[in-house]
């Protein structure tokens, strides 16, 4: 069931010059509802005379534990740079959880998760979900620079991690497209988030390579549950359809992206 | 709670507190976040008589206080509404109103007839002020003599309450409401989006795929409670009143200028459980004030 | 900076970044703040043929991104103007353009007459668009044949440019432009305010004296932006663009939608030098899009 | 000469439950101009969706030597809530200093300021001013209570202060106006600010008693520097004009107060 709770930041870390990773815990300490992997979360910008809508932010990690979410954000415009501006204690609030989710593989299926830059958000989650769920799920993680590389440890702690930057400065040099894994090894599963352009290529991979592949996609999302209709993608056979209540994660078969 | 009771035409509201239309689902988009029952009433998607596919991807751009959005009364028509939608929703308790758009006044005629003889739907709210479609929407309600003629010809198929949603995108709203009022709308509301634009200036290109698109939310309100001031000082029939409410002082201030009843929009994507927050603000304004009933305010400013 | 030049009848600005009326005084209330002669031109004050002691207090309200006013025109008259303002101001380093307001068409006729022969005054903005005054204003603005009159009977006394300022509160702006440009207008600008009003819920009362006063800022943007692109659309002389901006952004999407040059209103009370920190971010605009000349950019929407 | 300029916050006290003081010194360390007692500030509350405009307030006090403004803001709405809830080293855009002053007394005169709880503000500048000048002031301070009574200290280095409260619970109890000392002493000039009622019921004493008389003005002021027109108050023979540069000080017998 979505809900709009007041959440506590706990901890607000700058990975690097414009990623961060914000924890927040609900302020009266209401326990948090099951979350899926793929979902997202509708970031309120208070009181603000330029952004007016709410944020969408892809779930980053669930840690049940500590009753936590943890956002794991890029700094590019008005809304961002307020949210990452946040101190430790300070107030926010959230939709969530909102959207579908990713599915799951089928028994000792191998899957591959793609990130590029902050597109690794939702990996994460959904990497540990594959992993307690008994699959050995890799990921093939890509960014300009080793900088633009987030949250390495944890996910090494859930398999093994492949990484790209465009300009060598860690992993192979070059584009999560080029990595050799994609050519050596055949993989069941692929799921994708990151810029478009990325996801595309990613796309039109699995489709040559016959592979089950799902993106997670980011149109504007005035509202996030279906109320507004205006985060739509035009989908084959079914036309246009909700992006935050049918999607954000879509099978990219269904997409008009590569044909 | 019968101080919030007010009568639109033959329709009674618990509460003057409804939804506007295209920014509220059919409702059950909301049933997470409040309890629909506490709503005076619900303005369900624009609906015609044709499955419309909307406009293309963009359709909104976010402004100052606002937004413009072209989704361009995207629905799978008035007959998909009947068989499949109002079976799930007929239950709310609540009213249910639809709102009935068209591109030609054959449209409005079939959509409304179609919706005629359901038992729950106790009134229709007729668009003829979408800024956002090719041919119609919009154009019918810049003039008092194609507003009239649509109302007209959708009176004639329509006995129960009849609200005539008004453009702001006019010279004089208060003559158009007059000449809806003259072919027996009981009902005006107002107002529904203005016309606007958005350029991404670094890729000089429109925002929307459409150009243009309608604007919403607080930044056009106090235009909004200017017409329905006019409005109120032109006509014998009740007002609902819309155009950037985000809170209840907000819906006071529709109530004073005129309106029996009042709509929120685009702010319940902000906060999708405001309308009930206001229905909350207004009983908590009448106790500090010791008013009575809410009929006891509206239209009474001072001046 | 010959970048940024712009032609509007026999007006040739040094750049195309100009102040609103009745937003910028004289023009030496903001001299301590920044260097006046860094703007194309400076449109003082609504100046009419008799002194008018405006609206009472409260002229005021605050709204969301925005404000309304209820000034009504307060001015010495434009007597007083040429023989007392005029000698202060005349050596400025950029065009001085006084704005000509009046209720009735000898009004403007009077007005004009008296500003005919002043050298430094190279156009006058004939405003028919002022919501705030009880007579004439913007009633002139609000249908074609009136606009018509006054643009015509105003052109016979006056042989240098012309501006026309059109009233956004009307259901087809293009259709005035065109109505002022057949009689001979050099140029119109547009938007002034858009009529609206603001309530105090607790009184109960209006929050202006006049009730109802003139919206401005940046919540008017998109609509205002829309209204531009239509006029651009329609007629072929230049047009001057306005309505909410407040940064350089803002004015290269006026300037996209097709108008000539921009002038900057409301947002002078904020920032009293963001318009030259306008023609800075403009300028600073056509070198990252290696554009040579700001006439590159005029109407050049990609759709 | 009139200036924009950003200003740093270096201390923000909290002097009753609405009361601030907050103080502030130019960014990059500009020296101050010549300011005057009763002008005042423009203060920009940045990027908010309810508060456009900027916020008049008077200058309680010029520290020459630290290079400081005083700031004594009362909390009653969202821009001084905003203004007010500021932490020390945040920024702070000010446009100053604003408007005309008050006009200083003949050699020998006795002067009486007449302050209503956050009224209080410019005059302590002005007591500050007059006692270098060599006046001796004296101050009378109102407020509904004991905390509303504020910079008590700082008035006391400056000359004798009288006080009154609604409640009795610090000084006379009742009203400025009912305070023994107007009708014992005989003042040559009084200078008020402060409630608009109380600043009247002054204004009518000085009449009745012969006495000059100066208030500060708080009308709504949308730009503060003679641009706009909205501030207007209706002055005898004069007419509409503009508070905020022919104000806000204006000799009470000019206003359209009392008869
Ligand atoms: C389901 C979903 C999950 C997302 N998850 C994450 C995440 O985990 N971490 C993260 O950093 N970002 C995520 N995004 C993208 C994030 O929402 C946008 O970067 C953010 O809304 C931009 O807002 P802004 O005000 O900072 O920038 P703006 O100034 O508004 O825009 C900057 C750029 O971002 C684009 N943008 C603006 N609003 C949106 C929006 N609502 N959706 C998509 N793009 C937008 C603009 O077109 C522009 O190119 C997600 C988006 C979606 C839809
Ligand atoms: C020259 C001048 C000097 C002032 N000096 C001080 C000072 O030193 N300390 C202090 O605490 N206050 C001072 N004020 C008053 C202060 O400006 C207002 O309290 C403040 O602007 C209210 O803004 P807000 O957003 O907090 O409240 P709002 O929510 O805007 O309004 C709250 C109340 O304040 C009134 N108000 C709003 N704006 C103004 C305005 N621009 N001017 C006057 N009243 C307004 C409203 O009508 C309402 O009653 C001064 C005002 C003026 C004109
Ligand atoms: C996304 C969106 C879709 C809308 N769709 C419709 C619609 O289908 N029919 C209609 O009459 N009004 C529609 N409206 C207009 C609203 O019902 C309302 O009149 C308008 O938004 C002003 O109110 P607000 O400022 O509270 O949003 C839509 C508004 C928005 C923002
Ligand atoms: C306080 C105030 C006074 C104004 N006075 C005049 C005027 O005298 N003549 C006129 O043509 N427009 C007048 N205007 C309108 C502005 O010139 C401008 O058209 C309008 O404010 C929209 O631009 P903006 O949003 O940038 O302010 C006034 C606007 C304001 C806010
Ligand atoms: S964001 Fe509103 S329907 Fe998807
Ligand atoms: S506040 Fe604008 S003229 Fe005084």
């Amino acid at each position: 069931m979505k809900q709009q709770l007041d959440f506590i930041i706990t901890s607000n870390k700058k990975l690097n010059k414009q990623t961060f990773l914000i924890k927040v815990t609900p302020k009266n300490a209401e326990p948090l509802p099951e979350m899926l992997p793929g979902q997202f979360v509708q970031v309120l910008v208070h009181d603000s005379s330029s952004i007016f809508l709410r944020r969408p932010l892809s779930i980053n990690y669930y840690d049940k534990e500590n009753n936590e979410i943890w956002l794991l954000i890029q700094n590019v415009g008005g809304g961002t740079n307020k949210i990452t501006e946040l101190k430790v204690g300070e107030n926010l609030n959230l939709l969530f959880p909102l959207g579908n989710t990713f599915s799951m593989p089928d028994k000792n299926q191998t899957t591959l998760l793609i990130g590029g830059g902050v597109g690794t958000a939702p990996l994460l989650f959904l990497g540990k979900n594959l992993s307690d769920k008994g699959y050995t799920p890799e990921f093939l993680l890509g960014g300009r620079s080793a900088l633009d590389i987030s949250q390495l440890n944890d996910f090494e702690k859930l398999g093994l991690v492949y990484i790209t930057t465009e300009d060598g400065s860690m992993g192979q040099k070059g584009l999560v497209t080029h990595h050799p894994a994609l050519k050596e090894k055949q993989y069941d599963k692929i799921y994708t988030c990151g810029p478009k352009p990325m996801m595309i290529a990613i796309a039109r991979y699995a489709a040559d390579n016959n592979i089950d592949c799902e993106a997670s996609l980011e149109n504007h999302m005035p509202c996030g549950f279906g109320a507004c209709l205006c985060c739509i993608e035009n989908i084959k056979e079914r036309g246009n359809i909700c992006v935050c209540t049918e999607g954000p994660i879509f099978n990219t078969k269904e997409l008009q992206w590569i044909d | 709670m019968d101080r919030l009771k007010v009568k639109i035409g033959d329709l009674e509201l618990k509460n003057p507190v409804m939804t506007a239309s295209g920014t509220f689902g059919y409702g059950t988009e909301y049933s997470d976040f409040m309890d629909l029952s506490r709503l005076g009433g619900i303005f369900v998607k624009g609906t015609t008589l044709e499955p419309r596919q909307g406009n293309d991807y963009p359709r909104m751009a976010e402004t100052p206080s606002g937004m413009l959005n072209s989704v361009g009364l995207q629905n799978k028509g008035v007959h998909y509404f009947v068989s499949d939608i109002y079976p799930k929703i007929k239950e709310y308790d609540t009213h249910i109103i639809v709102n009935v758009s068209g591109s030609t006044i054959e449209d409005y005629i079939g959509c409304t007839e179609a919706l005629v003889g359901l038992d729950k739907i106790p009134a229709i709210e007729l668009n003829i002020s979408c800024p956002n479609v090719k041919e119609g929407g919009m154009a019918f309600g810049t003039s008092c003599v194609s507003a009239a003629q649509v109302v007209k010809a959708v009176r004639k198929v329509y006995d129960k309450t009849l609200i005539v949603k008004l453009s702001p995108n006019v010279t004089d709203i208060a003559e158009i409401a007059l000449a809806v009022e003259a072919e027996g709308a009981d009902c005006v509301s107002l107002v529904n989006t203005f016309l606007g634009m958005a350029i991404d200036a670094e890729k000089r290109k429109p925002k929307l795929s459409t150009i243009t698109g309608g604007l919403s939310g607080p930044c056009i309100k106090p235009i909004a409670l200017r017409m329905v001031w006019q409005v109120y000082n032109a006509v014998k029939i009740p007002i609902i009143g819309m155009g950037g409410i985000s809170n209840w002082k907000d819906a006071i201030e529709f109530i004073l200028a005129g309106s029996h009843a009042i709509q929120v929009g685009t702010y319940n994507f902000i906060n999708p459980s405001v309308s009930v927050e206001i229905v909350d603000g207004i009983l908590n304004y009448l106790d500090r004030h010791n008013i009575d009933s809410i009929s006891d305010l509206i239209g009474k400013l001072d001046y």
